[in-house]
């Protein structure tokens, strides 16, 4: 690996004025897990590398029964579901930390930092969209706030403009009656990279028997993240069965444009949409019919 | 240019100079020769490297050794108890949990910090708890064995 | 959950079959073992490869001035620093090696055969420097049509690699070349009449991805070449002598020249057997006067060590109704790798090894393609034909509507029966192997539930022999220090260190093993083909009843009375009056008389033979194709577990490996011959949460070959669960795989395509 | 004399698959097979040796010592050398 110039500061304008001063040869280290391996492997290169985990800011994690979760960009992911309130409120966002890697991975490995990455494989991302999530970005002429379905660009490519900085995401309340569910499929259970993912999230009606909101994300499957929208939409106003679930499947499966590649066949991946949308529906309605995520 | 950095490995506080690029294990290994954590890929996929970093298992191969600034670090030399082995050594040693013993340190670390979080921990909670270490020898039958027998000799010193 | 099966009477034993805790365990667990890596030698440099970035060019150039101009670089070496070798080639007891294949895999010559092919190699003062550098190598290259799938390498018109690659035959050799490096033939009875006379003929093709070994220690060495011009190499490696040879015949000297210290090794499974680094780190210490450490990335043990071949096979079996195996036909092409000697001819042998086959053929090639060399993979060559046989096996048991252990036992192999390849069994223990699985409560457990399916198959490996040296010295304590040149891959200092405690009658903890370097130890092959617990197992037998002759004799001196007078009886040394432990003599002996050290130098006969047996029960994902393995039974015939913790552990990974090749591990290529997944992320070896335990079956029929009767057990347990696992996939999802890996996208592929054929 | 089973590639020249032969070791069978079969040896043998691709099995042992002693019911095989992991 080049050597590169190393600096933690401990203040977000220290950070963004040193990232901007560097531009595009600055790379942001939060939990290193891509970062690191992609330097090692020179499919990045870096002259000064900015760990943020010393700025308070950027490793706030709140949350309030009911309230909207603030997610500091260095927030892991062990911290996330190590937090039983958090898994209680935002499921799939638990889902998903939980399988990123090992436990020697979430241990490091930040939400903030695999949005960042953009990676269309990233597990953390549909859950992120399906929560509508916003991020908070600061940069050397000011704060703007971006929905997270907005973020990523292409693969390894997003909207952050050289010296800006993902400062934090939130998570708005979710409403009564709402679920949740991440899945992906990966040949082993762990440690590997998702074939095709999808987050589902869902608002019941108050007998819980039919849907009244649906979003549907997919990952792996394109450039990007995506939403099936064609299918989220509808799915609004059918009922809780998994006929439906299997309908809402197939729908999604057309907002899928996925490549071969040696973890799966372009065909294989759609085909997976399919299936992992159907899961992740029923687990969503599930889990709002178990009360799990009763948030008010 | 060389980096000073100031932190605590098993218990004493040690300095290093590093480069920004040096990750924390090739620091602990060639640098201060606690050559106990391997390296197996380098890229976070076998856990060999695992260490304990502020009271959480990572992989020391995805860690620079410069955020080690202050951190509180264990590794495998930092296990066992001044001439008594932690349970866990002693019953990887009596199970025969390990063959060529390359990944055994990072399993023993990966598997002391999952009974600190979980002592009584279900076969499918060590199993998903171990998933990022790899072993190529043992088809890890004797390794949860032994990690269950742990917790047993654990739980009955607490008891 | 872990069985012992004793099918005959069980001699008594004191410490064999205990299971004491392994001499360098605490060593192991405590992080204080010293595994190459570890070493640090004064003022060590570090080297490091530029490598193809090509599956198959010419060479046009090296370059090597700007990374010499570098500050902190060292030295360069490219193949012109290698003598330049004809063909001249040497039983290495672990196969044929051609040294000038060796050594131009070493650093490529002429031509770059594969991607991650070595071009030239740096060293420098640190290892970030070295790579940095060894991007500054200038290779200009001539990109040449490539080819990775051996059917392909097979066609007149494939790209040929070597441009006088003439088949190696007892036949006739052809006049041209070809990629065909060689081609056997083994053939028993008369095979028209066999098909003839059977009922139910079945003929299927097979196709096996390459795998590699996987083990967690990369290839590391450190070389340093005195101005005496004497080389110390430390590295990693399953046999110190076989390296020293290695090195000594591409850098032509004599091997008298080189020491080679083996150190702990992070797992090798036939894969650290062959050189890589070390002759370059040893021309690049000569170089620059200072040690020289190399140690490859993960990448690079991928795309450049040696994995084993991926296959294509067609076998043809013929039975009659009452279910006798009457007639076989296998045809068998292994690619090779860049260079010949892909484990053809064992996999040849192995093909029909479980069965008595009155009338049978096999013929085999040998093919070189554009990939990394093959080498050794436990049971090397056996795990594709087996997939092959056994998948065939359970199709004419299910089409003769015969229970599958029970097909089996009516053709397996015993005692006296004649092999295609030709030699007799002598006693072997396959019929107790399946006898002991049908009698397992895995067996006798009825499988239930949709998508679920339960496999058997059967497996077979040689025990090589092969030579072995031990020293044993008599300490002052009574205790013994054990000296061999087994490298100790898996907890062979323990079984050798138990035998010659049975021997001795002491216990096994008053054995002290060492394994040394090649300059302190007599010569002693490959830690590999199961040979170390039973050959070398041998020579510590022999040393044992060495310091029993000459205990016997200080005795006498001692107790100044005649040495017949003396009998030995469980380490009890006894006249009519006096009796002594064999400690307390040692002890009395050591003060007094001249220093006792026993010598065991064998070259083991290898007749003996490993069966095993495993049971596998799984569920599929109807809707990914995904399949869970629910419960595993490996059984194996050890002939007698010295270690059983250690027999089962051998049972247990080898099951686990062979599950890893059957679903998910294979080098994916794409279109330009470069693999695609070089990492341990997507190469997908099992993790523990892909798995259940794994219960063993220990089948003892003693080896009549080893005073202690054991067989070699490391390399058996692979086999059986490819087709095992196919097998139990036909029962979940009636569908017949003939590809390994049955990974997800495949057999969802199927299942898809069964549905709408249905 | 001992019983000598001729590698199927090699029955072009000797015709049949099994051959008895005279000899007190397996260099003088391998002579003796010579001198009835010509073309015989420098297909098994290398600079006077064995060849290093090739191992014996005598009386169903393996072995590469061609000074091994055989009896008249001593069974020959010229297989090829094998290596294990």
């Amino acid at each position: 690996m080049i050597d590169f110039e190393y600096t933690a500061p401990t203040h977000l304008d220290a950070a963004i004025k040193q990232l901007a001063a560097t531009g595009e040869k600055a790379q942001v280290l939060a939990g290193g897990t891509d970062i690191i391996v992609q330097l090692q492997e020179g499919h990045r290169s870096a002259e000064l590398v900015v760990d943020i985990k010393k700025i308070p800011e950027l490793t706030q994690f709140e949350y309030c029964d009911g309230e909207e979760l603030k997610l500091g960009a260095g927030v892991t992911c062990q911290q996330i579901y190590d937090d039983p309130k958090v898994a209680a409120a935002f499921p799939a966002l638990t889902d998903a930390v939980r399988i990123i890697g090992g436990w020697q991975i979430q241990s490091r490995a930040s939400v903030g930092g695999n949005l960042c990455n953009s990676s269309p494989a990233a597990d953390s991302i549909a859950p992120l969209i399906a929560y509508n999530a916003l991020a908070h970005i600061a940069g050397p002429n000011g704060r703007r706030t971006v929905p997270v379905d907005q973020f990523c660009t292409a693969p390894g490519r997003n909207i952050l403009e050289d010296g800006e900085l993902l400062v934090t995401l939130t998570l708005p309340r979710q409403g009564p009656f709402n679920g949740s569910a991440y899945q992906r499929f990966i040949p082993r259970n762990e440690m590997d990279i998702a074939v095709a993912g999808a987050g589902s999230w869902v608002r019941l009606d108050e007998s819980g028997n039919h849907i009244k909101d649906a979003k549907i994300v997919l990952s792996a499957v394109a450039p990007i993240p995506v939403i099936a929208e064609e299918a989220s939409q509808w799915l609004i106003g059918k009922a809780v069965s998994e006929a439906n679930f299997a309908e809402a499947g197939e729908l999604a499966r057309r907002a899928a444009s996925p490549i071969d590649d040696m973890r799966g066949t372009a065909e294989y991946r759609t085909h997976l949409v399919g299936v992992l949308t159907r899961r992740t529906l029923a687990k969503a309605c599930e889990r709002v019919q178990q009360g799990s995520s009763k948030v008010l | 240019m060389k980096t000073h950095v100031t932190t605590t490995i098993n218990g004493e506080s040690v300095e290093f100079l590093c480069q920004p690029r040096q990750s924390l294990l090739e620091v602990l290994r060639d640098e201060l020769s606690l050559t106990g954590c391997k390296e197996g890929c380098n890229n976070g996929n076998c856990g060999a490297c695992t260490v304990m970093l502020n009271g959480s298992p990572v992989d020391s191969c995805l860690v620079l050794a410069v955020e080690a600034e202050e951190a509180t670090i264990e590794t495998i030399e930092g296990v066992a108890d001044k001439g008594h082995l932690h349970p866990l050594q002693q019953c990887f040693l009596e199970g025969a949990a390990l063959q060529c013993g390359i990944c055994t340190p990072g399993f023993i670390m990966a598997a002391k910090a999952l009974l600190e979080k979980n002592p009584q921990p279900t076969e499918e909670e060590i199993r998903f708890g171990l998933a990022g270490n790899l072993c190529r020898c043992t088809g890890y039958d004797k390794i949860v064995r032994a990690v269950q027998a742990a917790a047993e000799l654990q739980k009955e010193s607490v008891s | 959950m872990s069985t012992d099966t004793t099918t005959e009477t069980p001699k008594e034993y004191k410490v064999i079959g205990t299971r004491p805790i392994r001499h360098d365990g605490a060593d192991k667990v405590t992080g204080k073992a010293v595994y190459t890596s570890d070493l640090h030698v004064p003022n060590m440099a570090f080297g490091a490869f530029i490598r193809s970035p090509h599956a198959h060019a010419r060479i046009i150039s090296v370059d090597t001035s700007d990374a010499e101009n570098m500050p902190g670089v060292l030295a360069t070496c490219t193949s012109a620093d290698l003598p330049s070798l004809w063909d001249k080639g040497d039983n290495l007891g672990e196969g044929y090696v051609n040294y000038a294949h060796l050594s131009g895999n070493i650093l490529a010559r002429g031509k770059a055969l594969y991607k991650g092919h070595a071009i030239a190699a740096v060293a420098a003062t640190s290892t970030h420097l070295a790579e940095e550098a060894a991007k500054r190598i200038k290779v200009e290259y001539e990109p040449l049509l490539a080819t990775t799938w051996v059917v392909d390498a097979m066609q007149k018109n494939a790209p040929l690699l070597h441009d006088k690659l003439i088949t190696h035959t007892l036949d006739d050799e052809p006049a041209k070349p070809s990629n065909i490096a060689e081609h056997v033939r083994f053939e028993k009875g008369n095979i028209e009449e066999g098909f003839a006379a059977a009922d139910v003929v079945i003929e299927r093709e097979f196709k096996t991805s390459t795998i590699h070994q996987g083990y967690i220690e990369s290839h590391v060495s450190v070389a340093l070449w005195n101005e005496d011009g004497r080389l110390k190499i430390w590295t990693a490696t399953q046999g110190s002598f076989a390296t020293r040879q290695q090195v000594a015949a591409v850098l032509e000297m004599p091997v008298s020249q080189v020491t080679v210290t083996p150190c702990e090794i992070g797992g090798g499974f036939g894969g650290k057997i062959s050189i890589y680094e070390q002759p370059v780190a040893a021309i690049l210490s000569r170089k620059c006067g200072r040690p020289i450490k190399i140690a490859m990335r993960r990448d690079e043990v991928f795309e450049a060590t040696g994995p084993t071949p991926g296959s294509f096979i067609r076998v043809k079996l013929g039975a009659t109704k009452d279910g006798k195996l009457n007639a076989a036909e296998a045809w068998v092409a292994f690619d090779a790798g860049a260079y010949p000697g892909g484990f053809i001819a064992p996999g040849c042998m192995c093909a029909l090894s479980c069965y008595d086959i009155p009338h049978a053929t096999v013929d085999g090639f040998d093919v070189v393609l554009n990939k990394p060399k093959t080498q050794a993979y436990r049971a090397p060559g056996s795990t594709h034909v087996a997939f092959a046989v056994e998948s065939v096996i359970d199709e004419l048991a299910t089409e003769l509507k015969i229970d599958p252990i029970d097909f089996r036992l009516n053709n397996a192999a015993k005692e006296g029966t004649r092999r295609v390849d030709g030699p007799v069994y002598p006693r072997v223990g396959l019929v107790e192997c399946l006898q002991a699985i049908q009698n397992s409560d895995h067996w006798k457990s009825p499988l239930t539930g949709p998508n679920r399916g339960r496999g058997v198959a059967c497996g077979f490996w040689f025990n090589a022999g092969l030579k072995s040296s031990v020293a044993a010295n008599v300490n002052a304590d009574g205790t013994v220090t054990l000296i061999e040149g087994s490298t100790d891959i898996g907890g062979t200092r323990t079984s050798l260190a138990m035998q010659l405690a049975e021997t001795l009658g002491i216990n096994a903890e008053d054995v002290i093993p060492q394994v040394v370097d090649t300059d302190s130890v007599g010569f002693t092959d490959v830690t590999g083909g199961s040979r170390v617990t039973f050959a070398t197992g041998l020579a510590t037998y022999e040393a044992g009843l060495d310091i029993q002759r000459q205990l016997v004799k200080q005795a006498a001196k001692l107790w100044e009375c005649d040495s017949e007078d003396i009998t030995v009886t469980d380490g009890t040394y006894q006249t009519k009056d006096k009796s002594l432990s064999f400690k307390e003599l040692a002890v009395q002996v050591s003060a007094s008389n001249e220093p006792i050290v026993g010598r065991g130098a064998v070259d083991a006969p290898n007749a003996s033979n490993a069966f095993g047996a495993h049971i596998v029960d799984l569920e599929v994902d109807p809707d990914t194709g995904k399949v869970t393995i629910l419960r595993y039974t490996a059984c194996q015939d050890a002939g007698k577990a010295i270690h059983p913790s250690y027999v089962e552990g051998q049972m247990q990974g080898g099951a686990v490996q062979g599950i890893g090749w059957a679903l998910n591990e294979e080098y994916f290529y794409d279109d330009h011959g470069h693999m695609r997944n070089a990492s341990f992320l997507d190469y997908r070896m099992p993790t523990c949460y892909d798995l259940p335990m794994i219960d063993t079956i220990i089948v003892e029929v003693a080896n009549p070959d080893h005073p202690y009767g054991v067989r070699g057990v490391g390399e058996v347990p692979i086999v059986p669960p490819p087709p095992a696992i196919a097998s139990a996939m036909h029962q979940a999802t009636g569908i017949r795989f003939y590809e390994l890996p049955m990974s997800p996208p495949k057999v969802w592929k199927a299942m898809m395509t069964k549905n709408t054929e249905d | 004399m001992a019983i000598v089973f001729i590698p199927p590639q090699l029955r072009k020249l000797t015709g049949a698959a099994e051959i008895e032969i005279e000899g007190g070791t397996v260099r003088e069978v391998i002579e003796h097979m010579e001198q009835r079969f010509p073309g015989v040896k420098e297909r098994l043998f290398t600079d006077g040796q064995l060849s290093p691709m090739l191992q014996l099995s005598v009386d169903h042992r393996m072995t590469r010592v061609v000074s091994t002693k055989v009896l008249p019911t001593t069974e020959i095989h010229f297989l090829p050398v094998i290596g294990g992991g």
